[in-house]
């Protein structure tokens, strides 16, 4: 019986998240337009954008991998909100969080990725390769940072449960990992950038490069799907930074506050700086967040 | 007698040296064989002194006659000159 | 000793051929000089003196009443047996030698070294 | 048997008798001289199986003139020289024929008694037990051989003739005077004789010892001794061939025995002395100034000088060494056997040289694979020379490194690098005689002679085999199993005109193995990390011979009895009792797999070899160390001795060469990119995992005796590391599917290095596992490689493209393949990573763990790229109407992606495997433990495969079924049908991008994937080569200055010996 | 330089070697095997020459190598100048009437010298070696005195042959009748001082002096070159 409860569970999560995704997209948005002195779409024209894209009637495949990608990236996305616990030790909210799941989480959000560029590619454009290496090249570069900080975290609390790391943060703001850690965090803050692929890090999204990315090929249901996963990434993502360096959230409110938090400070240093190119955004990362969080690290490899 | 057989030892062995210096440092070759042949043909009278009269006979026969024809007979064939 | 120091200063005059002359009869020269002070040697070392000649045509030279003989009366007959198979062997490797100097003279008509370093590294 | 003195007589006579026979025509003088030599070898031969059969049991004294020894001469025929005898016998005729056939120099009847006369020089040479008769028999044999020498009168062969006749005759008169001077010593010409009236402390006196050096140094010069060897190797060039054979092969060994045996008559006491510092010096200079010998002849004959070197270092060992025991035996079958191994291959090696005529060994491109005959003569006695297993050469070469003491450990080291440069030459003209391409060269005169000595090699190597595991007293399972496999590559090798037939013969061969060791109660039983990886050499071998089916059509007859081979000596590892038999199997395995890789590519393969002849080499030096004086043959014991440092190290570096860890990895990319496709899958999946079973021995075995042996783990761990990451790095630039995967292959070995180092069980478990699902993915990754390569007919990535439209079953596979090896999960390869992980959390690695873990997302740029470029985008126009894979790849493909599925559902599947592997390590539990039937639990976390499988599969079956749900009409589009601006033409350029994908990485990254380690290894061998060949003008070809090097070596010896002088 | 160099090598090794002989004394007695041979010399071998005595049959096994070297060398000789056209360059002068009638004279003498030095090996100084090798200046001569003079290598190659073939034949019949190879006991051995005495030694001798004399002359005749077209 357990696991229907679960399963319950686990779609109103992946329903709310992808809600509260669609929110925060349209929100950027917003402030960007606000930022621009545009008026900008509504907060919910991503709702809609998504009840017309689910209408439309017809959809055109490249091939088994085009048709499978967007899958794959739903997939990705509800994988990942899945296994971080919102809410640690609550029973609907922590989700299918377990044990080892920190390791998990690092190799599960490749797999959205995967698809994503398999589609892409195949569809048979040209430029299909280039937002995938772009990407992939940005993640060789923001993981380093982000790895640094996650096994700094996991060795430094002596688990790699998220579950278990939220725990270790409880009893006041200052057991939090940012202010425990905060080299650490820092860095894996600025990986958090690189992770949204917000400017300055959006070489890989690039619309005005290469059309509009690897959803050109994509319309209708499949665009949905990719839109839906990826929305619901976004939340997943953000309640990971969360757990990790805000720790984690005792109910909703504190979970929606902290997550809405990150969500700002990607959305406002997004408007702030100019985009990097793949290869500057690769030094970046490998030198300034790295060298920061190493002073934590080697703080926890000496302890 | 004995004392004078040693000088004419001394002396033979003193003119072996300067034939085999003279075989060496000469630039004509025929008078390089023909020096190395004196040298055996001293030589064997030397071993003669010594109380080898077979070495002696062998050495005058085969070092003296017969190399030293070998030889004599490679520089014209080579019209040797030494450069 | 004069005959031992004699024949050293021989084989090495002829060694010293062997090591400078540039002319390959030259070296053969030396050579055979050299075998010369190597006969000369083993001979001295077989020499004794006061003593006569290993041909015991007298017979004053047994001991009395055999025909053993009498051994302090002759000098050592086993150096001057060996030195005549090396003037032997001397003057084959000497002949041989020469007929490859006139073979190498045919081939290129010079008997000098300097012609002749072809193999070499 | 026959009284000796009748073979010199007899031959005599016969030889006198020429002079005669030569006016009744060619035919009666050939008679003559076959049936004098017939004679005269059945005489030896009847002599020396007496010998062996013991029914002599004493040495043979024969008087001559009837006196008794000190008064007459005797000859004394011992064992060995009654050997030698048959050996000389036996080249002389090889090489009279081959001269005949070739030829003979006229005339003819002269040439056939200077032969004769040379056979029967050496001959009494030999025998005689009288310094003096010894000098007339050298010049017998010198004279003999000038004229020899100089027989083909042109420019070359006549100055090397006039070279030896010069320094011939200053070597002969040191030994005559050194013989008459010891006459006046001792009184006495006889060997015997003097030795009763010499003993050692004599030599205080200071007269003996010149004399000694004087006759011994005579005899040094004939042995080619450095510096003093110019003349000789101008004789291997120079002469004729035929002559060089017999000079090589069998002359020189005589002038060796009797060296040795003066030596041991004189009671010399600074043999060892001279054995090491000329020996040696000969050895090494010889085998690096052969590096850049460009004539054929004369790198054969450094070959030759150096392997004198090695003799006699050798020899003065066996004399002079205060050998004991079984070291003493050890040496002398090192000394027979190499004398055995060098005159039967060196022969056969110039008359093959000979035979084809070229010089210049660049010439000779194509000479081996275009005659495959004459190929496999070649390769034998190049095999047989470079002392590769089950070769004579090999046994003689470990029998010498065991036989030697540990305190001369030095000499251990420079023989075995030495034995590297070796290799490396001989294999740099095998390479290049192997080469495919050239123009049709053919041989010219017959290769009966070469037959016969490469039939006697091979003989020769089941003898030295016997011997050496029946002297040794090694198990007899390994030398059965020896023959094993060589009966099985061999009976491979017999039905080698149909590949057909080959492939289910080695396949059966394989299977009934597998069946019959599976049914072994012992072997079930005890189940051990050795019993872990002969399972897994055999599943892989297997599964991956399978594999090889539609591609051997294109491979030589070798590659199924290669494979046999390969694939049995790496069970052969697998079982070793001891570290002896492990180098014995290793080697076997890095020979084998060589010859595989080289039926691809050359070049590579040839680092390759030489790789792995300095790991393997290096490995015998560590073993070397750990062995006592009484305990020769170490064996595998954690509480056996206190193991040096150097010794782990020594023998790790063999097993980081085979498991390509930076920065011994550069023969890796080639020769994985560029060996054949049927075999790549193996070299990968199963050949690379010897490496991690020689690391798992080493660390269990030896590492916990050293003092701060944290520091060389935790080293390794850091070569572990940092492999994993820069080899993925550098294979994301690759644009070779197989080179890609190589690197990747070495990138994913550095994880299983890491888990070993850790020690840990949870270490342990990680890698072992690591290891087997390694196999599963990389092997998968390969053959579907070769699959496509097969079709495509290209391995290079640009050209491929859209191949997901012609090979949906190889694509699914492959993408399981490239998600195991990303390590996504829900597949098998989740697991391993979890595990590596887990271990290094629990010892706090964490710059391990950092780089480890980034070397994973490092992974994900190739295996993106390997998917993109070969099966996404546009398909090619070429590639229309290209087929699926050949269904046995096919089948492979789908049963290796079950496995990792199923392993990622289940990955007890393995564990339970290495869990029992483990316990063996000493350990008494894996290091994580089960939690209910899928959870494993960890000290940091828990893994549930299956959990996540269901979840990963179920709520992808949501996701589709929300799609249907939500279906609008699908239009199928074909490729081209693509919204840019314009449409593709209908003749269509494909647009699609594959090369260089990731530009702007290698921007951000160039100082890394600079080739900063082969560089710097190029340009050591480029240092190496200039030196060698600077340094090779040692040998001025200037006769005064190789006579001068005589006299400059003489007053050397003079001074390290004798000080008595100033 | 190179002579440099080689002078103060060859120093080296003179010093070394000139210390050995500083060792040995010149003329003192000497013991050993020679005891034997001179003590017992003609008893074992009634030769009063004891030189010969034990070039031929204590060490007769020497000498069959050194036989054999001479042999080895005119048979290298001849194979490396066989057809050399270097030969034919050289011209032979006319002699002139002194040498050719003093040659005419001395040639039967010379050969009888010879043949006297070999059959007299056992007794007096000389032996098949030294009487060879007065033969082959006797021929040698008359290379000189004639300028067509050739000599008849086909009956030159023959003597030598059947000589050694005589030579390793004795030593085998020794083995064969005395159980020892070139044993000297198969025949009687005759009384000290006359012509048959010392067993087999001269007959070695004569053969190795016919032996000897044949190679010399074929040796000198094969440098000389005496091909018909000259």
């Amino acid at each position: 019986m357990w696991i229907w409860y679960k399963v319950l569970y686990a779609l109103i999560v992946v329903i709310g998240g992808l809600a509260y995704g669609l929110l925060l997209g349209g929100i950027s948005r917003k402030i960007t337009a606000r930022l621009q002195g545009r008026r900008g779409p509504s907060v919910f024209q991503n709702y809609i954008d998504l009840i017309k894209l689910i209408r439309k009637r017809t959809a055109i495949s490249h091939g088994v991998m085009f048709f499978l990608a967007p899958m794959f990236r739903l997939l990705g996305g509800i994988g990942v909100l899945l296994l971080v616990p919102i809410i640690a030790n609550n029973t609907a909210l922590s989700n299918f969080s377990f044990g080892g799941d920190l390791i998990v989480v690092l190799y599960f959000m490749v797999f959205g990725c995967l698809g994503m560029a398999l589609g892409a590619a195949d569809s048979g454009h040209p430029h299909s390769a280039l937002a995938p290496t772009r990407g992939l090249a940005q993640m060789a570069g923001y993981e380093l940072p982000f790895l640094l900080s996650v096994i700094g975290l996991a060795i430094a609390h002596n688990t790699v449960s998220l579950s278990n790391l939220v725990a270790a943060q409880q009893g006041g703001i200052l057991h939090w990992n940012l202010f425990q850690y905060p080299f650490l965090s820092i860095a894996g803050l600025i990986a958090m950038l690189g992770m949204y692929m917000a400017y300055p890090f959006s070489v890989v999204m690039a619309p005005q490069e290469i059309a509009v990315g690897p959803p050109t090929e994509y319309s209708s249901t499949f665009l949905s799907f990719m839109f839906t996963g990826r929305s619901i990434f976004g939340v997943g993502k953000y309640v990971l930074f969360m757990d990790l360096f805000l720790g984690g959230a005792t109910n909703l409110v504190e979970a929606f506050v902290k997550t809405f938090v990150l969500f700002l400070f990607v959305v406002f240093i997004s408007n702030v700086f100019p985009r990097y190119r793949t290869e500057q955004a690769v030094r970046f990362f490998w030198t300034y967040p790295l060298v920061i969080g190493l002073i934590d690290f080697i703080r926890i490899f000496i302890k | 007698m004995a004392e004078i057989l040693q000088y004419f030892m001394l002396f033979l062995i003193v003119l072996m040296l300067a034939l085999a210096l003279f075989a060496v440092k000469t630039k004509d070759l025929l008078s390089a064989v023909i020096a190395s042949g004196f040298i055996s043909l001293v030589a064997s009278i030397v071993y003669l002194y010594l109380q080898a009269p077979d070495v002696a006979m062998t050495e005058a026969a085969i070092g003296a006659g017969i190399t030293t024809l070998v030889f004599v007979i490679t520089v014209r064939k080579t019209k040797g000159k030494e450069k | 000793m004069v005959f031992f120091a004699a024949s050293l200063l021989l084989i090495f005059i002829g060694l010293y051929a062997a090591l400078v002359k540039r002319n390959l009869i030259k070296i053969i020269i030396g050579l055979s000089i050299m075998d010369t002070g190597v006969n000369m040697l083993i001979i001295s070392l077989g020499f004794v003196k006061g003593r006569t000649a290993p041909i015991i045509s007298l017979k004053d030279l047994f001991k009395k009443g055999s025909l053993l003989v009498d051994v302090s009366k002759v000098v050592d007959p086993l150096p001057q047996a060996l030195v005549l198979t090396a003037i032997v062997i001397g003057v084959a490797v000497t002949a041989m030698a020469l007929s490859v100097v006139i073979r190498m003279y045919s081939v290129k008509k010079s008997i000098e070294i300097d012609d002749f370093k072809e193999l070499k590294w | 048997m026959v009284n000796p003195v009748v073979i010199i007589a007899v031959t005599l006579i016969a030889a006198f008798s020429i002079g005669i026979f030569q006016f009744l025509g060619k035919k009666f003088v050939r008679g003559v001289f076959w049936l004098t030599i017939l004679f005269d070898f059945t005489a030896i031969l009847s002599i020396a199986y007496g010998f062996l059969t013991k029914v002599i049991k004493a040495p043979i004294m024969v008087k001559i003139g009837g006196f008794p020894p000190p008064i007459g001469i005797n000859l004394y025929v011992d064992q060995l020289s009654a050997y030698l005898g048959v050996v000389v016998f036996f080249i002389g005729a090889m090489a009279a024929y081959h001269w005949i056939n070739r030829g003979i120099d006229d005339p003819e009847p002269k040439a056939l008694v200077l032969m004769l006369l040379l056979l029967l020089g050496s001959t009494g040479m030999i025998f005689t037990q009288d310094f003096f008769n010894l000098f007339v028999f050298i010049e017998i044999t010198s004279i003999a051989s000038y004229g020899l020498v100089a027989s083909k009168l042109d420019g070359f062969s006549l100055e090397a003739a006039f070279k030896y006749i010069v320094v011939g005759s200053i070597s002969s008169t040191f030994v005559l005077l050194g013989a008459v001077l010891l006459y006046k010593f001792a009184g006495s010409l006889n060997m015997l004789d003097i030795s009763n009236h010499i003993n050692k402390s004599m030599y205080s006196g200071g007269m003996l010892i010149i004399i000694s050096i004087m006759f011994l140094f005579g005899l040094l010069i004939e042995l080619e001794v450095f510096p003093m060897n110019g003349w000789a190797l101008d004789i291997y060039q120079g002469a004729n061939p035929a002559v060089v054979a017999i000079l090589a092969g069998g002359i020189v060994k005589g002038f060796y025995l009797v060296f040795v045996r003066s030596a041991n008559y004189l009671k010399f006491p600074y043999l060892l002395k001279i054995g090491i510092i000329f020996g040696l010096a000969t050895y090494l200079v010889s085998q690096f100034f052969a590096w850049k010998q460009k004539d054929i002849r004369r790198l054969f004959g450094y070959s030759s000088v150096g392997q004198l070197g090695l003799l006699i270092l050798a020899g003065a060992f066996y004399i002079n060494g205060n050998l004991t025991g079984f070291a003493k035996k050890y040496m002398l079958f090192a000394i027979i056997f190499f004398v055995l191994n060098h005159s039967f291959s060196k022969s056969t090696l110039f008359f093959l040289a000979d035979l084809f005529g070229k010089r210049n060994i660049e010439e000779w491109k194509g000479a081996i694979s275009q005659n495959k005959f004459f190929g496999f003569l070649f390769s034998s006695s190049v095999l047989s020379m470079a002392g590769a297993p089950p070769f004579l050469g090999f046994w003689a070469k470990l029998f010498f490194i065991l036989a030697i003491p540990r305190q001369y450990f030095y000499i251990v080291v420079l023989v075995l690098i030495g034995a590297a440069a070796e290799i490396l030459y001989y294999f740099n003209l095998y390479r290049i005689a192997s080469e495919n391409d050239g123009e049709v060269l053919d041989y010219k005169g017959s290769i009966i002679p070469s037959l016969f000595n490469v039939l006697v090699l091979l003989g020769l190597a089941v003898l030295g085999a016997y011997k050496f595991f029946t002297i040794t007293g090694m198990e007899i399972q390994n030398a059965k199993f020896l023959a094993f496999i060589t009966v099985s590559a061999i009976a491979v090798l017999i039905i080698g005109i149909s590949r057909i037939a080959q492939w289910i013969l080695a396949l059966g061969m394989l299977i009934s193995f597998s069946y019959h060791l599976i049914r072994n109660q012992n072997f079930v039983s005890v189940f051990n990390i050795q019993s872990f990886f002969v399972i897994l050499v055999l599943v892989g071998a297997v599964i991956f011979l399978f594999a090889t089916y539609p591609l051997s059509k294109k491979y030589s007859a070798s590659f199924y009895p290669l494979f046999i081979f390969t694939v049995f000596s790496m069970v052969g590892i697998s079982v070793a009792s001891n570290w002896i038999s492990l180098f014995i199997f290793w080697e076997l395995m890095s020979w084998s797999s060589y010859l595989l890789i080289n039926q691809g590519s050359k070049k590579p393969a040839w680092i390759y070899l030489v790789m792995s002849a300095i790991g393997g080499y290096s490995m015998l030096a560590g073993i070397k160390l750990l062995s006592t004086g009484s305990n020769l043959i170490p064996v595998f014991k954690a509480s056996a001795i206190a193991a040096p440092v150097w010794a782990a190290i020594l023998i790790f570096t063999a097993f980081l060469v085979k498991m390509g860890t930076a920065p011994l990895h550069i023969w890796a990319r080639d020769a994985y990119g560029e060996s054949p496709d049927g075999f790549t899958p193996l070299l990968s999946g199963v050949l690379s995992k010897m490496g991690v079973f020689g690391a798992i021995l080493t660390i269990v075995y030896l590492i916990p005796h050293i003092s701060h042996s944290n520091i060389i783990l935790y080293g390794l761990a850091w070569f572990g590391a940092l492999t994993a990451l820069f080899m993925a790095l550098l294979a994301v630039f690759q644009e070779d599917v197989k080179k890609i995967l190589a690197y990747s292959s070495i990138s994913q070995v550095g994880y299983i290095l890491i888990g070993i180092a850790l020690a840990t069980s949870l270490g342990y478990s990680a890698a072992l596992y690591h290891t087997v699902n390694h196999l599963i993915f990389k092997g998968l990754l390969f053959v579907a490689a070769a699959g496509i390569i097969y079709r495509t007919g290209t391995s290079y990535l640009p050209e491929m493209g859209g191949l997901i439209r012609r090979m949906p079953f190889t694509f699914l596979a492959f993408l399981m393949g490239i998600i195991t090896l990303a390590g996504i999960p829900p597949l098998s390869g989740f697991a391993g990573k979890w595990l590596l992980y887990s271990a290094l959390l629990e010892k706090r690695w964490m710059f391990i763990l950092l780089i480890a873990m980034f070397a994973s997302i490092v992974a994900f740029m190739y295996c993106y790229k390997l998917l993109h470029a070969i099966f996404l985008g546009q398909l090619r126009d070429k590639y229309r109407d290209t087929k699926e894979v050949p269904l046995p790849i096919v089948i492979i493909e789908l049963i290796l992606a079950g496995l990792t599925m199923a392993v990622g559902m289940k990955p007890s599947l393995i564990l339970r495997f290495s869990d029992k592997a483990i316990k063996t390590l000493g350990f008494s539990n894996p290091g994580y433990a089960y939690e209910g039937a899928h959870r494993i639990v960890s000290k940091f976390g828990y893994w549930n495969a299956y959990f996540m499988a269901v979840f990963a599969i179920g709520s992808f079956i949501i996701a589709l079924v929300l799609f249907f749900l939500v279906k609008a009409k699908i239009r199928k589009v074909g490729q081209l049908d693509i919204g840019y601006a314009g449409e593709v033409p209908d003749s269509p350029e494909s647009v699609h991008f594959g090369y260089d994908l990731y530009a702007h990485m290698r921007r951000a990254v160039r100082v890394f994937i600079y080739p900063h380690v082969e560089n710097s290894y190029r340009r050591i061998y480029q240092g190496l080569m200039a030196f060698v060949d600077y340094t090779r003008r040692f040998y001025t070809g200037d006769l005064n200055t190789y006579a001068l090097w005589v006299i400059i070596t003489l007053s050397f010896i003079f001074y390290i010996l004798y000080k008595g002088v100033f | 330089m190179r002579k440099i160099v080689a002078i103060f090598f060859l120093t080296i090794v003179g010093l070394y070697m000139l210390s050995l002989f500083a060792q040995i004394p010149f003329g003192k007695p000497y013991k050993g095997v020679s005891e034997h041979y001179v003590e017992r010399g003609i008893v074992e071998n009634r030769g009063s020459n004891l030189v010969t005595s034990i070039v031929v049959n204590y060490r007769g096994f020497d000498t069959l190598g050194e036989v054999t070297v001479l042999f080895l060398a005119a048979t290298g000789l001849s194979f490396l100048l066989f057809s050399c056209k270097c030969l034919r360059e050289f011209k032979r002068i006319r002699s002139s009437l002194v040498l050719r009638t003093a040659t005419d004279t001395l040639f039967p003498l010379i050969l009888l010298f010879g043949a006297y030095i070999f059959i007299h090996g056992h007794l007096t100084p000389g032996g098949g070696f030294q009487g060879g090798s007065v033969i082959a200046s006797g021929v040698m001569l008359l290379f000189l005195a004639y300028r067509s003079f050739h000599v008849n290598h086909k009956a030159l190659s023959t003597i030598e042959s059947l000589a050694g073939i005589t030579f390793a034949g004795i030593g085998l019949v020794g083995l064969i009748y005395a159980k020892s190879f070139l044993a000297n006991s198969v025949i009687s051995l005759g009384q000290w001082n006359k012509l048959f005495s010392a067993g087999l030694i001269p007959f070695i001798y004569i053969a190795v002096g016919f032996k000897v004399g044949a190679e010399l002359s074929g040796l000198i005749s094969d440098m000389i070159s005496t091909t018909k077209e000259d």
